[in-house]
């Protein structure tokens, strides 16, 4: 019988490298990508709560989670795209137009 | 018990005329003309089918009530008000169709000739280019005269009274791209908004002293506010009333538009302005006879009027040239005759001579325009003649014609013109008189104008001498018809004294029996055999006279009229220009109209624009700048100033932020890592 | 059954921490994103362990099939060379690194303090049939306007991506 | 054990499905020859039927080149990316009540979702092979794949709402219950997954990821040798894949056509029906021995002889089934039922692919996007209000389709008509 712990355990370590991948990452790609990361371990937290108390509330809103992660894909890909037609660049700190 | 199906349904009379009409006035520029003359003449065939239906249905019912009305729906609800005499009374209009003896006589005459002339239009317009277009006003206007005489009260009378004027408007303008055609539109036009001003008021001033507008109410209301012979008010609605009569039948001193509107097609001319409309005002006077009756003055005016303008009217047709101008004035004055009999209280012979008036005149119309149509559109008289051979079916139906009108005998003319004249001599013999001279005259112009056209010498252009020819099956059928109609249209109501027994008027009578109820004595018959037969004999051979007259001045002599209108030279300019009443009305009216509009028109650009519009403008310029000038200085600078203050103290805040998305985030998860240290701490504290 | 789940378990969670470090430190993107797919689909065997295999059956079809093949698209259509000689980690990186292991310390902190405390009721033998059906059942009755807004959300999402890949005229 | 069985199920397809897909393509040839008034491969064996074998002992023979600019790990990884996705959906497949796997509760999903991992094999090895036609043709198959998915699933749907269920078993069932195929009861959701599953397996006429004319053999152009056939494999792996779907979810899946399996006593109340198979491969038997002797050479007549001998086998555990207890029964029959069926699915695939010309790209855009979604929206729409028609009125399992069918046949036609003039200025406009 595996206690919620492991699992929490193993959301945070998916989250600490998704946080760390979003800081630090220059790529763009890269940095969505981790974010989907940290969403993946909210997603294993909702799993394991839902499981824990025998209701499928948690996966309702993991299922939401995942249309938000669609959505976002698709627009922050579009963004990304629209950027490198016109600048030739995914790097994230030459992306700097977003001051005053 | 079943009302039968033809009143019943009786208000479907003008339904299908309306629906082709609108059928045509949408979709007709796709229509193929063919498929255009069959839907119209079909339609108006089939009311007239079912006006005959309703007809007989009607002569079913007994002498005594052979009345019916048929509500479709209430169009004014009913609205309480004070008459003049302090009653109260209810405004109610419903859309409500009536019929009776004399709607019956009509609606037969209408949709019987309308069905006719529509036919020989299919045959008469045929190149004309807007068939369908002609072909919808045509059934429009039936629809509106339908309403007219259908109708049980006079907003609804009024409603079908205007459309008539505006069909005719629309119908004498058809050729609009003719300016002369136009003018004669809108002069119509113009003209009867003046007798309608008096129609509108005196329905106004017959609801507010009768609290009707029913005219099956107006009998019971005359009982009930037992009005005496002659009583003033009554006089005045009829007066106002006739005043609307007048522009619609084209009366002194309305009639001038009438001659104008010939520059609309033939068959119009015949139908609406011959036939059918002009005798609305016949037909509204012999509706509201009961008010009349009780108006003796009144009923002098309408009968001098009539006996006037028929004796004017005349006069002037017999220097007319233009063949159409002559019938137009004989028409005018013809319908000065109905008005004499109205006039002298013969509504009965009115309307009988409005009928057969329809019959041949719409005929001499017809004819006419066959007879344009043979001459490729000339219309001058003096361009004509020796035609007989050429186009002899018209020639014989104008001819038939021309005898029913110059009353001889037996022919429908003979009858109902006898008729009135023996009514007039009872009541005043001078109104006889004029009548009688008129007779004559009539008789003379008309065999003028025959002669002209179809005897003596051939004056036609040579270019159109080689291509007269015959008027089509379509055209012809209708003459013969009508022409069957003239000779034994006076049948109908042989007078007794020639062994008949007048039909017709003893048909009419109930109509014009509310006078029975009212107290005033009935119309007596002639006052003896002998006087009757007498009065015929003298204005037969009147009109024989003129005949021979006519026949001596256009055939025998051909160079007299000239030298006679040189003779009586002023007079004959004086009648030919139509004693200038158009130039008087022009000098008094229309121009004074112009200057009124020129004034105004002077008004409006130097007062109204120059003060009003232009100083408004100037002044919002004037604002605009100050409220500029605070704009900049105020407003504007009190924001840079507010600017100005926020980017001096954004500086430090500036330096962090580089517009670099991780940093952002980076300061997302210093926050969290503060938030989660102060709940560390909380929870810390909690636990002890 | 107990030792295998256990097993299942420590494999997945191994696989997915694993790739998803190399997801992160790899300077080839397209192996990113295969890492990246690697741990989902391990975090899918998760779920599975869960019996939550509605979810199981989405993070696959949707984040899987659908979601991840959008990025190995877009990162095929950008160009790879360029950014793959350069720096990978920007200025900031050894201090994001540092508060992101704060924080990290912080949760770890909170779920050692409470260790033990929260465990899963026993699991059933047989995975239960009913799961899809619940989820149905939640989802179509009491998250109905939640469920509503979220397809609003992506229709939104839809059109934003779709003008913004169009390609201006001109 | 419970575990016995699915693992040797499993065995047995790792094992059985190179030779099958080699011999679909065997049959491929022969139907293309014969469509061609050809002959097609008469040398090796009889009529050709040890080519396959010919085919695969050449293809593991071949020198295996991997480009140089390659990414190796990926261009190593994405062949077996693709076969394993392959052979992994083959679990929740129901060959017969009693050849499955798993009978997972979500297995259609199951199957969907493998079976769209597949497509990382394509883009990845078109992208790790790292030239231009073959990332095109990655790209393009990635495209269509997603397109088509999204159709053929909205197809699909129709006949989860009619089943009630995600278990091909249930499926199966309900179809037997209602007593007609989903395939006829919505017409329109089995034409759209038709479409969409040709597509989805990247076959003519929208076989563009592979279009020779235009790229070379799109992502498997730098391929050769092993992985190439595993290419190979994972195609006709997911070619068999889609007529089984289709097969259990249109065609009654294991069902004998006029099935009523309910009241079957062991060796009486055969209808003829039920000895059809037994006949078939009887005669199939017979007639290969009659061919026997014309073969030109011995090994062919022998091979001949050992055919006849094969389908003499299979014809008498058919017919030996007849008497076997009915579960026995029914799982052999319905293996051979469903067998017929896939394979019918798969010879109306290559007659589809031998008569029509190829799309251009646009134009299977245009046709996935603008008609078949629409059309199965509106389909899945019908079949909704068929069902609460069904649950108010009990109407019958038919008659309460044929409005829905009815209405989207209109759809359909509503949308080719205003679709065509797009069409043409699309052409025109050369986009």
């Amino acid at each position: 019988m595996i206690p919620v712990d492991d699992y929490l355990f193993l959301s945070l370590a998916l989250f600490t490298i998704g946080v760390i991948g979003v800081l630090t990452r220059r790529n763009v790609i890269i940095m969505l990508m981790s974010i989907e990361l940290i969403l993946n371990a909210v997603n294993i937290n909702l799993m394991v709560f839902s499981r824990m108390w025998g209701t499928v509330d948690g996966q309702v809103f993991a299922i939401f989670i995942i249309t938000d992660a669609a959505a976002e894909a698709a627009v922050g890909l579009g963004i990304i795209l629209a950027f490198f037609h016109n600048r030739e660049t995914v790097l994230a700190d030459e992306m700097d137009i977003m001051k005053w | 018990m079943n009302t039968p199906y033809f009143l019943e349904h009786i208000w479907l009379i003008p339904l299908f005329p309306l629906l082709t009409a609108a059928v045509m006035l949408f979709y007709g520029r796709k229509l193929a003309n063919n498929i255009v003359s069959y839907l119209c003449a079909g339609s108006v065939f089939v009311s007239f089918i079912f006006s005959v239906g309703a007809f007989f249905q009607l002569v079913a019912m007994p002498q005594g009530e052979r009345f019916f009305t048929k509500v479709l729906f209430e169009w004014v609800p009913a609205v309480p008000y004070h008459m003049f005499d302090g009653r109260l009374a209810q405004f109610v209009a419903g859309w409500e169709f009536q019929i009776d003896p004399l709607s019956a006589v009509m609606i037969l005459v209408v949709t019987g000739v309308g069905f006719l002339i529509h036919v020989y239009s299919t045959g008469y317009m045929a190149l004309e280019g807007g068939y369908y277009r002609f072909f919808g006003y045509l059934n429009l206007f039936m629809f509106a005269m339908l309403i007219l005489v259908l109708a049980n009260n006079f907003l609804m009378m009024f409603v079908g009274w205007e459309g008539v004027g505006t069909c005719s408007y629309l119908l004498i303008g058809f050729y609009f791209h003719r300016k002369s055609a136009s003018d004669a539109g809108k002069k119509a036009f113009i003209v009867n908004r003046v007798g309608d001003a008096g129609f509108l008021l005196g329905i106004f001033l017959c609801s507010a002293v009768l609290g009707t507008v029913r005219f099956s109410d107006i009998g019971p209301a005359l009982h009930a506010g037992n009005f005496q012979k002659g009583d003033p008010w009554l006089t005045a609605i009829a007066l106002l009333l006739f005043v609307g009569a007048a522009g619609k039948s084209a009366q002194i001193p309305l009639y001038v538009w009438l001659p104008d509107a010939m520059e609309g097609p033939t068959p119009v001319s015949a139908l609406i302005h011959a036939a059918t409309m002009v005798t609305a005002g016949v037909y509204m006077v012999t509706r509201t006879n009961a008010i009349y009756q009780l108006a003796p003055k009144a009923m002098y005016v309408v009968a001098l009027v009539g006996a006037i303008t028929a004796l004017f009217a005349a006069t002037i047709g017999v220097v007319q040239n233009d063949i159409k101008k002559v019938l137009a004035y004989s028409t005018v004055s013809q319908l000065g005759y109905m008005f004499l009999a109205c006039g002298v209280g013969a509504f009965t012979a009115g309307i009988f001579h409005l009928m057969t008036h329809a019959f041949f005149k719409g005929l001499l119309f017809l004819a006419a325009g066959s007879v344009i149509h043979a001459l490729s559109g000339e219309q001058d008289m003096r361009k004509m003649g020796a035609l007989s051979k050429r186009i002899p079916v018209t020639y014989w139906t104008m001819l038939i014609a021309t005898l029913a009108i110059a009353g001889i005998f037996p022919f429908a003319g003979f009858v109902s013109k006898d008729l009135i004249l023996g009514k007039a001599y009872e009541q005043d013999v001078l109104l006889w008189a004029i009548g009688y001279f008129t007779a004559g005259m009539t008789a003379f112009y008309m065999f003028r104008l025959v002669f002209m056209t179809f005897h003596g010498t051939s004056r036609v252009d040579h270019e159109v001498e080689h291509h007269i020819h015959e008027s089509p099956k379509a055209m012809l059928v209708p003459l013969v018809i009508l022409a069957g109609l003239s000779i034994v249209g006076g049948l109908v109501s042989w007078p007794e004294i020639l062994g008949g027994n007048s039909h017709f008027v003893h048909f009419l009578e109930p109509v014009v029996g509310m006078a029975h109820q009212s107290r005033i004595e009935p119309l007596k018959g002639p006052s003896s055999r002998i006087g009757e037969i007498n009065l015929m004999l003298m204005s037969e051979g009147l009109v024989v006279l003129g005949i021979l007259f006519a026949w001596y001045l256009y055939i025998k002599r051909t160079e007299l009229p000239a030298k006679i209108a040189k003779g009586l030279n002023g007079f004959y300019e004086l009648v030919y220009h139509k004693y200038y009443v158009d130039e008087l009305y022009d000098a008094l009216f229309v121009n004074r109209a112009k200057d009124l509009g020129l004034a105004l028109g002077w008004f409006d650009t130097n007062v109204i624009n120059g003060v009003g519009v232009d100083g408004a403008g100037w002044l919002t310029r004037f604002v605009s700048r100050a409220s500029m000038w605070w704009d900049t200085w105020i407003v504007d600078g009190s924001v840079k100033l507010g600017a100005r203050i926020v980017w001096v103290l954004s500086l430090p805040v500036r330096l962090i932020q580089d517009g670099l998305v991780q940093s952002y985030m980076l300061f997302i998860v210093i926050g969290l890592i503060g938030f989660l240290g102060y709940y560390f701490y909380l929870a810390h504290h909690a636990v002890h | 059954m107990q030792t295998l789940n256990q097993a299942l378990f420590i494999f997945f969670a191994v696989l997915a921490v694993a790739s998803a470090i190399l997801m992160v430190t790899r300077r080839n993107i397209v192996h990113g994103a295969v890492f990246l797919i690697t741990t989902l689909l391990s975090t899918a065997g998760i779920f599975l362990l869960l019996q939550a295999e509605f979810l199981f059956i989405v993070q696959v079809i949707l984040y899987v099939g659908g979601i991840m093949v959008l990025f190995v698209f877009v990162i095929m259509l950008v160009n790879l060379d360029v950014s793959m000689r350069q720096v990978q980690f920007n200025r900031q990186w050894f201090v994001a690194g540092a508060l992101a292991l704060v924080l990290a310390g912080q949760f770890l902190f909170a779920i050692w303090a409470g260790r033990g405390a929260l465990r899963l009721p026993a699991m059933a033998n047989e995975i239960s049939p009913k799961n899809t059906e619940a989820v149905a059942d939640a989802l179509f009755s009491h998250y109905m306007l939640p469920f509503e807004i979220a397809s609003i959300l992506l229709l939104v999402a839809m059109i934003g991506a779709v003008v913004m890949a169009k390609r201006r005229a001109g | 054990m419970p575990f016995v069985l699915p693992v040797l199920y499993a065995v047995v397809i790792v094992a059985v499905l190179p030779l099958l897909a080699g011999y679909i393509v065997l049959m491929e040839r022969k139907v293309m020859a014969d469509m061609q008034a050809r002959l097609g491969p008469m040398r090796v064996g009889p009529h050709g039927l040890l080519q396959p074998i010919a085919d695969a002992v050449k293809l593991l023979l071949k020198e295996d080149i991997i480009p140089d600019k390659a990414d190796r790990l990926m261009f190593w990884f994405a062949p077996l990316v693709s076969v394993t996705m392959a052979l992994l959906a083959y679990s929740a497949l129901a060959i017969g009540p009693a050849f499955q796997i798993a009978d997972l509760n979500i297995g259609l999903l199951f199957i969907l979702a493998i079976s769209s991992l597949g497509i990382y094999g394509i883009v990845l090895g078109g992208w790790a092979s790292n030239s231009h036609y073959s990332l095109l043709g990655a790209l393009r198959s990635a495209a269509q794949l997603v397109s088509y998915e999204t159709a053929a699933g909205l197809g699909l749907i129709s006949v989860l709402l009619l089943a009630g269920s995600l278990s091909m078993k249930d499926i199966v069932q309900a179809q037997l219950d209602q007593g007609v195929w989903f395939g006829f009861s919505v017409p329109f959701g089995f034409f759209i997954y038709l479409v969409g599953s040709i597509a989805e397996t990247n076959r003519a006429p929208f076989d563009l990821p592979e279009a020779e004319s235009e790229l070379v053999a799109g992502y498997m152009t730098e391929y050769s040798g092993f992985r190439w056939s595993l290419y190979f494999l994972a195609e006709y792996a997911n070619l068999i894949i889609v007529a089984g779907i289709a097969t259990t979810l249109f065609l009654g899946g294991w069902l004998r056509p006029g099935a009523r399996y309910h009241e079957h006593i062991p060796g009486t109340g055969i209808e003829w029906l039920d000895a059809l198979p037994a006949l078939l491969t009887l005669g199939v038997a017979l007639y290969s021995l009659k061919l026997a002797p014309t073969q030109p050479v011995k090994i062919q007549k022998i091979v001949m002889v050992l055919v006849a001998v094969l389908c003499l086998g299979v014809a008498c555990v058919l017919a030996g089934a007849l008497f076997a207890p009915p579960a026995v029964m029914q799982g052999i029959h319905g293996a051979f039922w469903f067998m017929a069926k896939v394979f019918a699915y798969i010879y109306a695939f290559l007659w589809i692919r031998f008569t029509f010309p190829r799309y251009r790209f646009d134009q299977l855009m245009r046709l996935g996007w603008r008609f078949l979604i629409p059309l199965a929206l509106v389909n899945v729409i019908g079949v909704g209000v068929a069902i609460v028609l069904r649950q108010q009125f009990a109407w019958g399992p038919i008659v309460s389709l044929i409005p829905t069918t009815l209405a989207t046949l209109g759809v359909a036609m509503l949308l080719a008509k205003d679709d065509a003039p797009v069409a043409e200025a699309q052409t025109a406009a050369g986009e």
